[in-house]
């Protein structure tokens, strides 16, 4: 199969700051992505749990864009842009992907 | 007095009261208990569309009795006052930076929506009738305390201005939609509307609510497991005087406004309660220094329990003892 | 006349129609207010458990007023015919390409059952009894718009065949299954059944399904804010003109079948409804090619409206006026 | 004899049988119904607070009849007994290993609420009382099985021991501890109590408890669909004479306890029962060797249906013929 | 520890298409995968979610397989197969794994 | 944007054990982690479906930790003892990550 490679960006940020987050990196040209919803999870602000959760404060979502190498920075600058002042981790892993030209 | 004992003692033995009482001891046992975010997310909707359809059903049974624009603006008013108050108290009472004072002051000037509820069911369980445009004053008292704490925590030079985004967030909160928007959907129905889905906002409603607060008794109780480190007994008694202080605040007010007794211990209610729902997600937003453990800890682990258990029976007490039961 | 609009009117204050446009609203404002997937999904196992029930239990109590038989076969015909006229109706009015008229066609020959349901709860507002077996009409025109759809798209030379897995998964898909499972439970236990279960699918029905379309409001009005673009005039007139041809169909036929007024206005109203659960899901799997923003848009967001403000009063007041009240 | 099969002919056409039925059938085809997580989950927070409030509401109004004290003792002992009892069973029936058979026989010492629930409501329907306590019973034989099931094991050379922490997460584990909650809640509030949340927890139970069996067949049939292989003749055959075998211990131990018809009922119903909730999670942490599709399947695929569809009429025929309707 | 090179494989999809791309992949010879919920996304078909949704259409999931590489070639051609005509992303990336016996 | 090497480690595991999972790694040191939900699932023991359950038993969740290289040893063991002798499947990914000081 023809492959080509592609950078998987995976940004775990708060929930409250979802449409933010997606707004700005729309506006960044990158139109693909997809949200995932987490349960829980742990860092230096301490343990927390969706359960029983009313509230979007004190929830995260995980937000996974896959983009060509050339437009990575392009995200990362938009995506920081949100994340920078608030909870959040931002991560980048090399890949390939079928169909580069969706991308 | 002898009245304020014995609201007190029927509340604590309430199905309301002791569900709560288990959601927190099993939480702080570390019991597998919980109710899944979807389940709560929807026992929530359901409250906030029975209280705010009852409520516009109501005033459009008995008309508006007194003004409902006056009382708005009074709770309005209430609602920025408030913060200043509790940042005040809290800058003396305990050693939190500015910001994270400001943060806390603006749930306490928003509302909570249960501590609500459930003393509309103790009224209810004693009879006593309150203006049902009340739930439209609920709403309007849920947003401007996050204004009065963003200009709280500018002084101090911390945290967003309310951009046009945030005014948006705010406003269009899911929570003040639905209250609004049921209340508008209850006054328009009427009394037809309202007997049409009667059976099913009306006659579960108490039970469902023991379920919504077994579930915020988890969560609650989670959270002082988490946060034990911020209760300096400053914080402490900062959340249990607070309520007071907001309720006295309302007192005067409602009297002024010539409130039924119902009507007048549910503004000192609104008064009293801190927000746990609306104002967290907002200072995420525009107060991200703010530490969430400790706004989340005093609202939701303190205030709200001491409310439910104390708080009301002697806000509903003193409405009594002073406007007739 | 004078009964339509009365008809019209009482509906148009009513909280189900209500609940739907405070749903759309707050989409469209961009609210945050939104119910969850698995609340949702909770809500309509619980209108087609009810109603699938009910509908048994009637038959069970009153026999099988009329024949079953032949409306299951003229609610088969229909369903095969009316995505051909929507199809001929859509290359005519719209640009859509033959495939993406196939699609829309496919689900406008298909049914809606909480627009089925809506006018359930309408009839029963206004006394009107019904043939309890239009349940299972309404089950069986489920299906065969989707064979009609897949066959006019393969005329284009687009679109899977009917395999064997896609029979399967159009056959047995879970609203079908359930429709038809608790019509036969319905049917077998009877009136001794139903009362043991009353109170939980008939008192609280009405309720239930207000939030069902508060949810289906805010799902329309995203789908509508994301998709303005595919509402050219052509297709919204599409949308609005459809059900009402279907109706207009579907009353000599139930006219034929010697239905009652009741009856009759079902027949209509799940002639003139679309369906936005299970054909879209075929859709996806059968005919990747068609835009699902087109076909949802018309659906949910234009014809599911129509029909609920406007579209029932009228089928109602029709068979009213033919058949008498 | 003519009552048990009058009883069972009645109990087969219930809509709670029905609706587990369906659901069986519908994963059995491979149908796409399917009850989201979440839903299920609130389910059966729903049933196992409206349970265990009901009873503890039944201990306040009736007072102790009898002794509970003595029937804790009892079906703590039943539970620690049982597994013996039915791991010898399988050691001479099926050819599954120690461990396997170990995890087994824990299940089958434990309970199934849904089973007891179950029970009531066909108590219920017949008019026979039960003490109210029966519920805390329940409750106490979820744990005493894990323990033995672990002792079998170990005696195989397989398995943990029960550590601190296992015992906390057997102990507290949601279900007992949501079931006592609500059963001191109830025998607090007592009657007062149960007026107050009667519409939400008595009147739609059982209507409830048809879309969780419904469920529980969806999950039913999914299991035996994916592990037909496990079910040797030899397992079937104890799923079904293993039920049989407990209740027969139970009942003279119900005669010894001097309980009341309802109440001799349910400690046999209790005793056949098989857990499929609380025992397959502490299974999972605590005997990782065991198969859990061997344990769920019996458990869920084969003892449970056999219960609610025979085992259920026959324990209450037997009580009532030898106790007295 | 002892750790060995496989790959991850990461596939975004369709709801409605779930049961066949698992059937699919099974059928290739795949057995293990994992399956992961989505809330929404966006893409050239513009953004969604699954928030009070009740029909599987306009829905994905998110299917996550570990491979050895040499199956990674097998495992896309039968996915594609599915995918070919449909939504959905297919990206794959170099990972380590405990157990290697497993794969 | 100023990156650093990471390495992201993705652990899927029985849902009764997500506690101590959580515990074990959290004592070894590592306290950023994130907990993903998981709808269902194959493998050796066959396929499996979150839908309707209500137990604890047979479902799982996906635990995400992202550490610095040097830590990841350190991570693995502690998971190891826990994953060990249950059903589970733990992955090591080579990525890259903003603001390293967090990790
Ligand atoms: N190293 C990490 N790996 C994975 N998720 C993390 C990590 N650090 C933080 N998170 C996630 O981000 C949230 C906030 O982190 P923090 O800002 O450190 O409190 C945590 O609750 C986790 O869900
Ligand atoms: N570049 C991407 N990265 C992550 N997810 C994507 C990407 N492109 C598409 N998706 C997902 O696949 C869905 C359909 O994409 P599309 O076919 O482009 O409309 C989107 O809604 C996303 O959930
Ligand atoms: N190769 C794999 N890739 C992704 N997930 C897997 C893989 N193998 C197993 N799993 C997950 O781990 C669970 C248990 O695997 P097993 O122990 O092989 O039955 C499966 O149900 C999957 O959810
Ligand atoms: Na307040
Ligand atoms: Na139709
Ligand atoms: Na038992």
């Amino acid at each position: 199969m023809q492959m080509n490679d592609a950078k998987r960006v995976e940004i775990i940020i708060e929930a409250p700051l979802e449409r933010r987050l997606l707004d700005t990196i729309s506006e960044a040209g990158v139109t693909g992505f997809t949200v995932l919803p987490v349960l829980g999870g742990s860092g230096r602000s301490g343990r927390w749990s969706r359960e029983g959760q009313v509230s979007a404060a004190g929830g995260m979502v995980a937000v996974v864009c896959i983009v060509r190498p050339e437009r990575v920075d392009q995200l990362l600058k938009a995506a920081f842009a949100v994340v920078e002042r608030h909870i959040g981790v931002v991560s980048v892993t090399d890949c390939q992907v079928l169909r580069a030209e969706r991308f | 007095m002898e009245t304020i004992l014995s609201v007190m003692a029927q509340n604590l033995v309430s199905p309301i009261v002791l569900s709560f009482a288990l959601g927190l001891l099993a939480a702080m046992a570390r019991s597998s208990l919980s109710v899944p975010e979807a389940a709560a997310k929807a026992l929530s909707i359901y409250l906030l569309f029975a209280i705010g359809f009852k409520g516009g059903a109501s005033v459009a049974a008995h008309g508006l009795e007194g003004s409902l624009v006056a009382a708005l603006i009074a709770g309005i008013a209430l609602s920025f006052v408030i913060p200043v108050i509790a940042f005040g108290l809290l800058r003396v009472m305990t050693r939190l930076s500015a910001v994270d004072a400001a943060a806390v002051a603006g749930h306490y000037g928003s509302i909570s929506i249960v501590t609500f509820v459930s003393a509309t069911a103790i009224l209810a369980s004693r009879a006593i009738d309150y203006e049902g445009y009340m739930v439209a004053v609920a709403a309007a008292m849920e947003a401007p305390a996050i204004v009065a704490a963003l200009w709280l925590a500018a002084r101090a030079g911390a945290g967003a201005r309310m951009d046009r985004e945030l005014w948006r967030e705010v406003l269009l909160n899911g929570s003040i939609v639905l209250l609004i928007g049921a209340f508008v959907i209850g006054a328009v129905t009427g009394e037809r509307g309202l007997k049409e889905i009667e059976s099913f906002i009306v006659s579960p409603f108490k039970g469902v609510l023991c379920l919504f607060l077994l579930d915020m008794g988890l969560v609650a109780g989670r959270g002082l497991r988490q946060a034990r480190s911020v209760l300096s007994p400053g914080a402490f008694a900062f959340a249990v005087l607070m309520p007071l202080a907001g309720a006295a605040l309302a007192l005067p007010v409602a009297i002024m406004l010539d409130l039924s007794t119902g009507g007048a211990a549910l503004l000192m209610v609104l008064s009293a309660s801190a927000s746990y729902i609306a104002v967290p997600a907002a200072m995420r937003v525009a107060l991200p220094e703010a530490n969430p453990s400790i706004y989340l800890t005093l609202s939701l682990g303190v205030t709200f329990p001491f409310n439910l258990a104390l708080g009301i029976p002697i806000y509903v007490a003193l409405a009594e003892f002073l406007l007739g039961a």
